[in-house]
């Protein structure tokens, strides 16, 4: 069985003599109630792959009704890089006929359909797919008594997938072990009992359904354990590396598993986290802890972030260090909160009035929320501003497995500036990058500094002088370009030249990058080019898009009133290039490498394609 | 970060705190305007305090009285209009050294930064806020403001104010601020009294300042003034001496009575109205948690810690 | 004696007849403190000019002073188009000797200078100027007696302009009447005293300074008498020629004059302001107001604005005609709130989160404010989409005379439409633009609408439909651009092709044309271009693009971190046209037209002037 | 425009309001949610209203209460978070007409919203707002509320709340709310009754009512509800009958004594805490200047207002 997000694996032919098949990675998509606890069949899967030095990617929907409901679970896992969640099921676990009803169209044609035959009656004669009934809930209930049951089927689901591809059962127990720990007794052994019942039913009726991942040698990384957690987790974490202690919120889905996480661990490193009556206070009290010296985040997602547009024109203003949070989702408006959406990336750079430089990054994937935040923290402190983080939905709740970090190299040491300031001290001195003086440092010259949203004179005293606000907005202005001037070449993946350049922006990277593996399959010469930083963009952009005849930028937000997205507006703007085009969408759901190429395809002439290649390449694009 | 809250000692001995020292810019403030009075009363009580000067933070919102830390010579700053209340709670939480004092007017505070003053007096933030009110918008150049009496003509209300306004220490009092004054800006000697009391409260102290406004609402608070023919009344508080008399004196402990102060007829009285020195500050409660994690964690270091989180998430 | 802002005008020869010498506009500057009531100076001069058919646009500065202190008001007037208020003055009357020390530079050589004797000294053997003493303050004495006498001198010296410049004194008498006449009687009379006196003293003195301004017909003109005011008046009553009734606003300068206008004239109308306890609230009830059917406005100032964004952003997913004015001022945060800035074009067009497709306008000069105010009304209601008005301090408090508006054809019936609906109204067709059915009206089909910030389906009720979402984005969008279709040419002046095309947008109109017609004058082949829509554009700007060698977009706001403008952002990224750069300024102060010439000159090659002009044409644009 | 208020007839005969008209989309909330009661109660206090269907609106802010209006057929909405007072106060003073009813949550209404409760209840716009208080977060998924208790174990205190709650039926008193009421979701029928009474107020009514969220905070309210142990008390109001007994009754028109009723030890009492019959509403002042405007001007056209006024500016 193997997936189709990578043709290129050799898929060993059906055995009957029950030896496993070798495959390349799985796409399973569990279909059920978010009561049935199949989120955490997926967290084990999940931790295990991690453990196994596999990649893993996960995927979820939760329901739009407060009171639960149907709810699904996506795991992709697999040997070497997983970029997406996958477009199609290999494999599809259906609990209930809504499940099965709702789902089954994602199931790939060839896949295997898994249902519990309590609950689920499939269409008569579709054989499409491998047909494959399992008692669940009898199943679970005559391993454990049906007390418990409900706890009890997603445990029992964990078994037979164990069977089926021969995971290492030895970890697997210890994990739920570690999981069910904290608990009595009964709850271990019942959920072992669960687990044995559902991994020795196969062995017994599906002696052709047996699979084993290749093994790959992960020569190449770091060497260091991996570790398996949500993008949001990373954030947070990320923040705690840098130093960060100090942070308010108020609660918003989906931004308020970072602040509950941060609630939960600053107080051990001595910090803390304020919840506010609104996110308007949440910013004030954010901006008053950085302004002590301690850099300090807040966060939220749309709807918040709108509300804190003048507080954030202030520290711009004001000059101060702080981090920003938009975990965004579907908009405008309250919009489909528990969708994703990549439409915040103009109001992240021009939301507030005036003209307000400041730094705006996006994390690609879920390692790279914790190292984005790391990178976030020392920007804020060198520069002395305001730097919004654009994350996502999907980022923010999908599983991954990364390399532990190196944290003795990480680690930052958050103390604060409080040492005296010699005479020539001033808070905004027009030849410098503006180093506040935190209360408690004292002033050599006995001048203490005033901090204000006015504009304002070197020692932060307001002035109406003409002379003052353009030197002071050249000030704020040229300090970002400077960062500008620092900032890392940007990742670019693929030939250097060539007919198409993809351009990407957080979480679109691994669609991205898997979309340029297929079109380079299919014989296009194209580039994959991604920006973790936004404003302001890296230098030296310019030099890399000649070499394409067309760049194609691809992000989960509106084609708006001019015929493209947000990025490429930027793009646009600054390279004065029509080459530069748009491939967006609008369906709050993360980018199928499918649609990708779709929309490349649109674009493309015969004449991007070699007169050999056209006709392959043309067709397939399209279908595929 | 946070230790547990201290009001920390006054300064070593060397150059004490003077008025001279403490003044900054000259004040752009309408000759005659109520808070000159306020500024120098101010100036008096941090002489009295003598906190070591950069340990003193002068934090503000938008309006003429919130230029205030302009003309007050220590760390501070100008924020945007009615936040300064959440932004000055960042700096109390964020370093127990400081002494931190908030000044603003009666828009910014009771119209739109009404709720944060709720939020940050309930959960009893050590700072003290003063509010100067001159019942009318002033930097604007006269709107009606929550404050303004009904009938009062303004900008926008040129047929007089007929919104019912507030009752500024009824507010003040259900805001869960754990110590409440009233005070006068013709009144100095009340004003160092009540603001230095203020100053040395544990926890969130707010004292209201009748400040007339000459340039747009003259003789506002007359009524208040005896050379004007006002009366200039004091809260008589208990002095607990077990006199027969003390027994009626008020008793800054009761809610209900405080409450009744609030609810006399225009212009009230003046002094204390409500204190509570039971009640944790927020700045401690924080401090607590982080004690408790840290016993939990046997003291472990940052690096320690996050590596022994990380190590489970594997 | 001949303004440098109009080289063409034929200055006759001095007389010593005491004839008066022709002239075609001036400009006089009035400096004093603003207790010395200069404005109303100004504002009679700006009236009788108004009365007299003369064109007129004054200028001044608010003191940054709580308490009053420097102030100034400049007027020109004269005959013909007057564009800006002049760069330089023709005439300077100074009060004190701090007036004449901070202005005499603005004075152009050759031009008056008249002080107040008992208290300025000028610099000794300065022979730049013609230096007219005149003891104002004890002449006033005289006159009307020590007691009121800082009430007078204001009025003495309209006396003396008035001699000067041989203005109408019966219509003088007449606005100074009609000004103090509520007051009592000793008032008037006082004043009459002061002008007679002031217009007495130079008879006898300065027979040799004697001016008439050219008599030019006005046929081209409606007839209809011209009116004065300023520019938040003229968008005020505009609102209520559009048959706007409701709104709700809180105090901020600039914007405070437009709500205090509002405040005391709707109840006339029938209508009502609310002064809200903030900008939030504000935009909230007057989107209540908008929902009953009666469309409103709120408006503010940048940080105001910046409060408003989430509402706005609800407005645009809810669909609900509104209303916004931002009479911009120096930013960002509290910025400069006495000066002018055009900062906010980004976020009046980004600044909430997701895909917030919405209209922005901007009017030219004060005239335009009252019509823009009319269109925007119409916009509002005929798309069901808050629309910006994006107005500034220049427009707000400069007073112009304009043809007073042909009421009987502009008057708008106010009356919400609560007739039933049909059984098959819904509120959100995805085939038709929204037509809300305000409460008080029946529906048909008994199913009452909902209005809401969540995405919706047709009725208005919520979904997580991936199809909706995509439908109901492109519905939003599409509207506008169905309006975008709809809007007139843009005015395009000079040369329809050539070198170099100027684009303005907002206030700086005037110095744009006026900018022009010096660079036209000097034998330079280019256009100006005016935008008052700015979002959408209207169509066909690539055509007039191509006809120019460089665009050259003129407005008053930061170079940004990649050296161009906000409009000029715009513009780059939608027609990715390298040729269109940025001449852009953060002083605080609008252009001068100095200024603007010698940004052109920056850009200028000698390849683009001929060879006969390179020569005159480089100099004189340097110099100029 | 505003005409003089009024509140509007029943509908006139044709078909009756019934429940069965009212309902509009199958409530999200959980199984067993507060919130469900108090849905029910609201259909049965249109029923007995029978204002023109028309006329009803239901708006609300962000959060599972404020799903309300989408399972109630009328016209209505759904806004912002915190903000939909203001809104609804644009809706009752935009047209007479309508009968505005909003509902929201404690973090709606107290944490976000908490300035905008104060302003719209000070100026007495006629409204009836609805506060279904479960203390804590539920569509976010318990976070602290402002009304949460000290203790109480949530994603934001994870070990237990530590900010001094808000006294909820304090804050409305002192809002300036001309009706203060306070009722329980598993109380149907005394639900019924103050909605009747706030609904038939003519000014700024609310009703603040326990409901509780059984997924996130079961048992919250068990110390009012008799079957689980807990006392239900009922505010005793005076009858006016003269009788002895009568004097010790709670007269809703003493502001002193609807503030020690809030000051009750939890649970308290349920029922009305203060009326305020006198007090003009905003509606009503608005028409006035309205009127007297018309007088001044003769009932000009508004072409004649705007000519004229043009003609003034030559
Ligand atoms: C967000 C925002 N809204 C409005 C303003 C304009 N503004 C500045 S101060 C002020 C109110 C001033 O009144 P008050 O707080 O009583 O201070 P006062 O000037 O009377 O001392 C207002 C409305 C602003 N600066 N920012
Ligand atoms: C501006 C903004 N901030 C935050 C949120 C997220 N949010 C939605 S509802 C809610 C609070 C819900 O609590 P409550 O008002 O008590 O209603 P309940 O769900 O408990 O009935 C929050 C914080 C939002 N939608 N908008
Ligand atoms: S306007 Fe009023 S409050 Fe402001 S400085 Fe002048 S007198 Fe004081
Ligand atoms: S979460 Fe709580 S408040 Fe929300 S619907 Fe469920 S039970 Fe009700
Ligand atoms: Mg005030
Ligand atoms: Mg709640």
């Amino acid at each position: 069985m193997v997936s189709p997000n990578t043709p290129e694996t050799p898929g060993g032919a059906s055995s009957v003599s029950g030896a496993p098949r070798s495959i390349h990675d799985v796409v399973i998509r569990l279909a059920g109630n978010s009561q049935d606890g199949i989120q955490s069949v997926g967290g084990f899967l999940a931790r295990l792959a991690g453990r196994s030095d596999q990649d893993i990617m996960t995927y979820m929907t939760i329901p739009s009704t407060i009171s639960g409901g149907p709810s699904i679970f996506q795991v992709r896992m697999g040997t070497g890089d997983i970029l997406s969640a996958g477009d199609r099921a290999d494999m599809l676990v259906a609990f209930y006929q809504h499940s099965y009803d709702a789902h089954i169209s994602s199931l790939r044609p060839g896949g295997v359909l898994v249902y519990d035959s309590d609950h689920v009656k499939p269409a008569e004669g579709d054989n499409r797919f491998t047909h494959v009934a399992i008692p669940i809930t009898t199943g679970t209930v005559e391993a454990v008594g049906g007390t418990s049951k409900d706890k009890g089927k997603n445990i029992y689901t964990l078994g037979f997938i164990a069977r089926i591809f021969d995971l290492d059962v030895q970890k697997l127990a210890a994990l739920i072990k570690e999981r069910f720990g904290g608990k009595n007794e009964d709850i271990v052994r019942n959920a072992m009992l669960a687990f044995d019942a559902g991994y020795a039913w196969p062995q017994n009726n599906l002696r052709d359904l047996f699979f084993r991942f290749e093994a790959v040698d992960r020569a190449a990384t770091s060497g260091r354990p991996q570790v398996t957690m949500d993008g949001n987790t990373a954030l947070a974490f990320g923040l705690l590396a840098a130093g960060l202690r100090h942070g308010a919120g108020y609660p918003i889905t989906p931004w308020s598993s970072i602040m509950e996480t941060l609630r939960a661990e600053l107080p051990k490193y001595g910090g803390l986290f304020v919840q506010c009556e609104d996110e308007i206070a949440a910013i004030s009290t954010a901006l008053g802890f950085s302004y002590t010296g301690k850099l300090a985040v807040t966060g939220s997602a749309g709807p918040g972030l709108s509300l804190k547009m003048e507080a954030l024109g202030w520290a711009t203003m004001a000059e101060m260090p702080l981090i920003v949070v938009n975990v965004q989702r579907g908009g405008p408006s309250t919009g489909m909160p528990t969708n994703v959406e990549q439409s915040d990336l103009m109001q992240a750079i021009y939301g507030s009035h005036g003209d307000t430089p400041r730094v705006v990054l996006a994390p690609k994937n879920v390692e790279d929320c914790f190292y984005i935040a790391i990178e976030a923290c020392r920007i804020a402190r060198e520069y002395s501003t305001p730097v919004l983080i654009l994350t996502d939905m999907a980022l923010a709740s999908r599983i991954e497995a990364f390399d532990e970090p190196d944290f003795p190299k990480l680690m930052v040491d958050p103390k604060p500036d409080l040492s005296p300031r010699g005479a020539d001290y001033k808070p905004y001195p027009l030849d410098a990058i503006t180093r506040h003086a935190p209360p408690g440092a004292k002033i050599g010259s006995g001048k203490y500094p005033t901090v204000t949203g006015l504009e304002h004179d070197e020692l932060g005293h307001p002035t109406g002088s003409p002379k003052l606000h353009m030197q002071m907005t050249a000030k704020r202005r040229e300090k970002i370009k400077t960062l500008a001037t620092t900032l890392p070449a940007p990742e670019l993946n693929g030939d250097d030249a060539g007919n198409v350049l993809l351009v990407t922006w957080g979480s679109t990277w691994g669609p991205g990058l898997e979309a340029l593996k297929r079109i380079n399959g299919l014989g296009l010469k194209a580039g994959h080019l991604h920006l973790r930083h936004l404003h302001p963009f890296p230098e030296g952009l310019e030099a890399i898009f000649k070499n394409y005849r067309r760049i194609m930028v691809i992000e989960i937000n509106d084609e708006g009133l001019y015929g493209y997205g947000q990025l490429a507006m930027m793009l646009r703007a600054r390279y004065a290039n029509p080459a530069i085009v748009s491939i967006t969408k609008t369906d709050g759901l993360t980018f199928k490498v499918s649609e990708i190429v779709a929309g490349i395809d649109r674009y493309l002439e015969k004449a991007d394609l070699s007169a050999a290649l056209a006709a392959t390449a043309q067709s397939s694009l399209a279908k595929s | 970060m946070s230790s547990v809250a201290t009001l920390s000692a006054p300064a070593p001995a060397g150059t004490p705190l003077t008025k001279k020292i403490l003044t900054a810019d000259h004040p752009t403030w309408c000759p005659g305007c109520g808070d000159f009075a306020v500024l120098h009363s101010f100036y008096r009580v941090l002489e009295k305090l003598q906190y070591p000067h950069e340990k003193i933070v002068t934090f503000a919102g938008i309006g003429c009285s919130s230029r205030f830390p302009y003309f007050v010579n220590t760390h501070g700053g100008h924020y945007i209009h009615g936040r300064a209340l959440p932004f000055a709670a960042g700096i109390s939480l964020g370093n127990e050294d400081l002494h931190v004092f908030v000044f603003g007017g009666d828009g910014d505070g009771f119209s739109i930064g009404g709720n944060h003053l709720v939020h940050t007096a309930r959960k009893n933030v050590r700072l003290t806020y003063v509010i100067m009110d001159n019942s009318v918008y002033g930097l604007t150049k006269k709107q009606t403001s929550p404050t303004s009496p009904i009938g009062f003509k303004t900008k926008t209300d040129p047929a007089g104010a007929i919104d019912q306004p507030i009752n500024p220490m009824r507010t003040l009092l259900n805001s869960g601020a754990t110590f409440v004054a009233r005070s006068h800006a013709t009144q100095v000697n009340h004003m160092i009294d009540v603001m230095l009391r203020a100053a040395k409260h544990d926890g969130f102290s707010v004292v209201e300042i009748l400040s007339e406004c000459v340039e747009f609402y003259e003789g506002a608070f007359d009524a208040s003034i005896p050379r004007k023919g006002g009366t200039w009344t004091l809260v008589d508080e208990k002095k607990h001496d077990g006199t027969p008399e003390d027994a009626n004196r008020h008793d800054t402990s009761d809610e209900v009575a405080a409450f009744k102060l609030a609810q006399q007829a225009w212009p009230g009285s003046f002094g204390v109205f409500y204190e509570n020195k039971a009640r944790k500050t927020k700045n401690a409660l924080e401090a607590e948690l982080v004690t408790k994690a840290r016993e939990k964690t046997k003291q472990a270091t940052d690096l320690a810690l996050l590596q022994a989180t990380f190590a489970r998430m594997r």
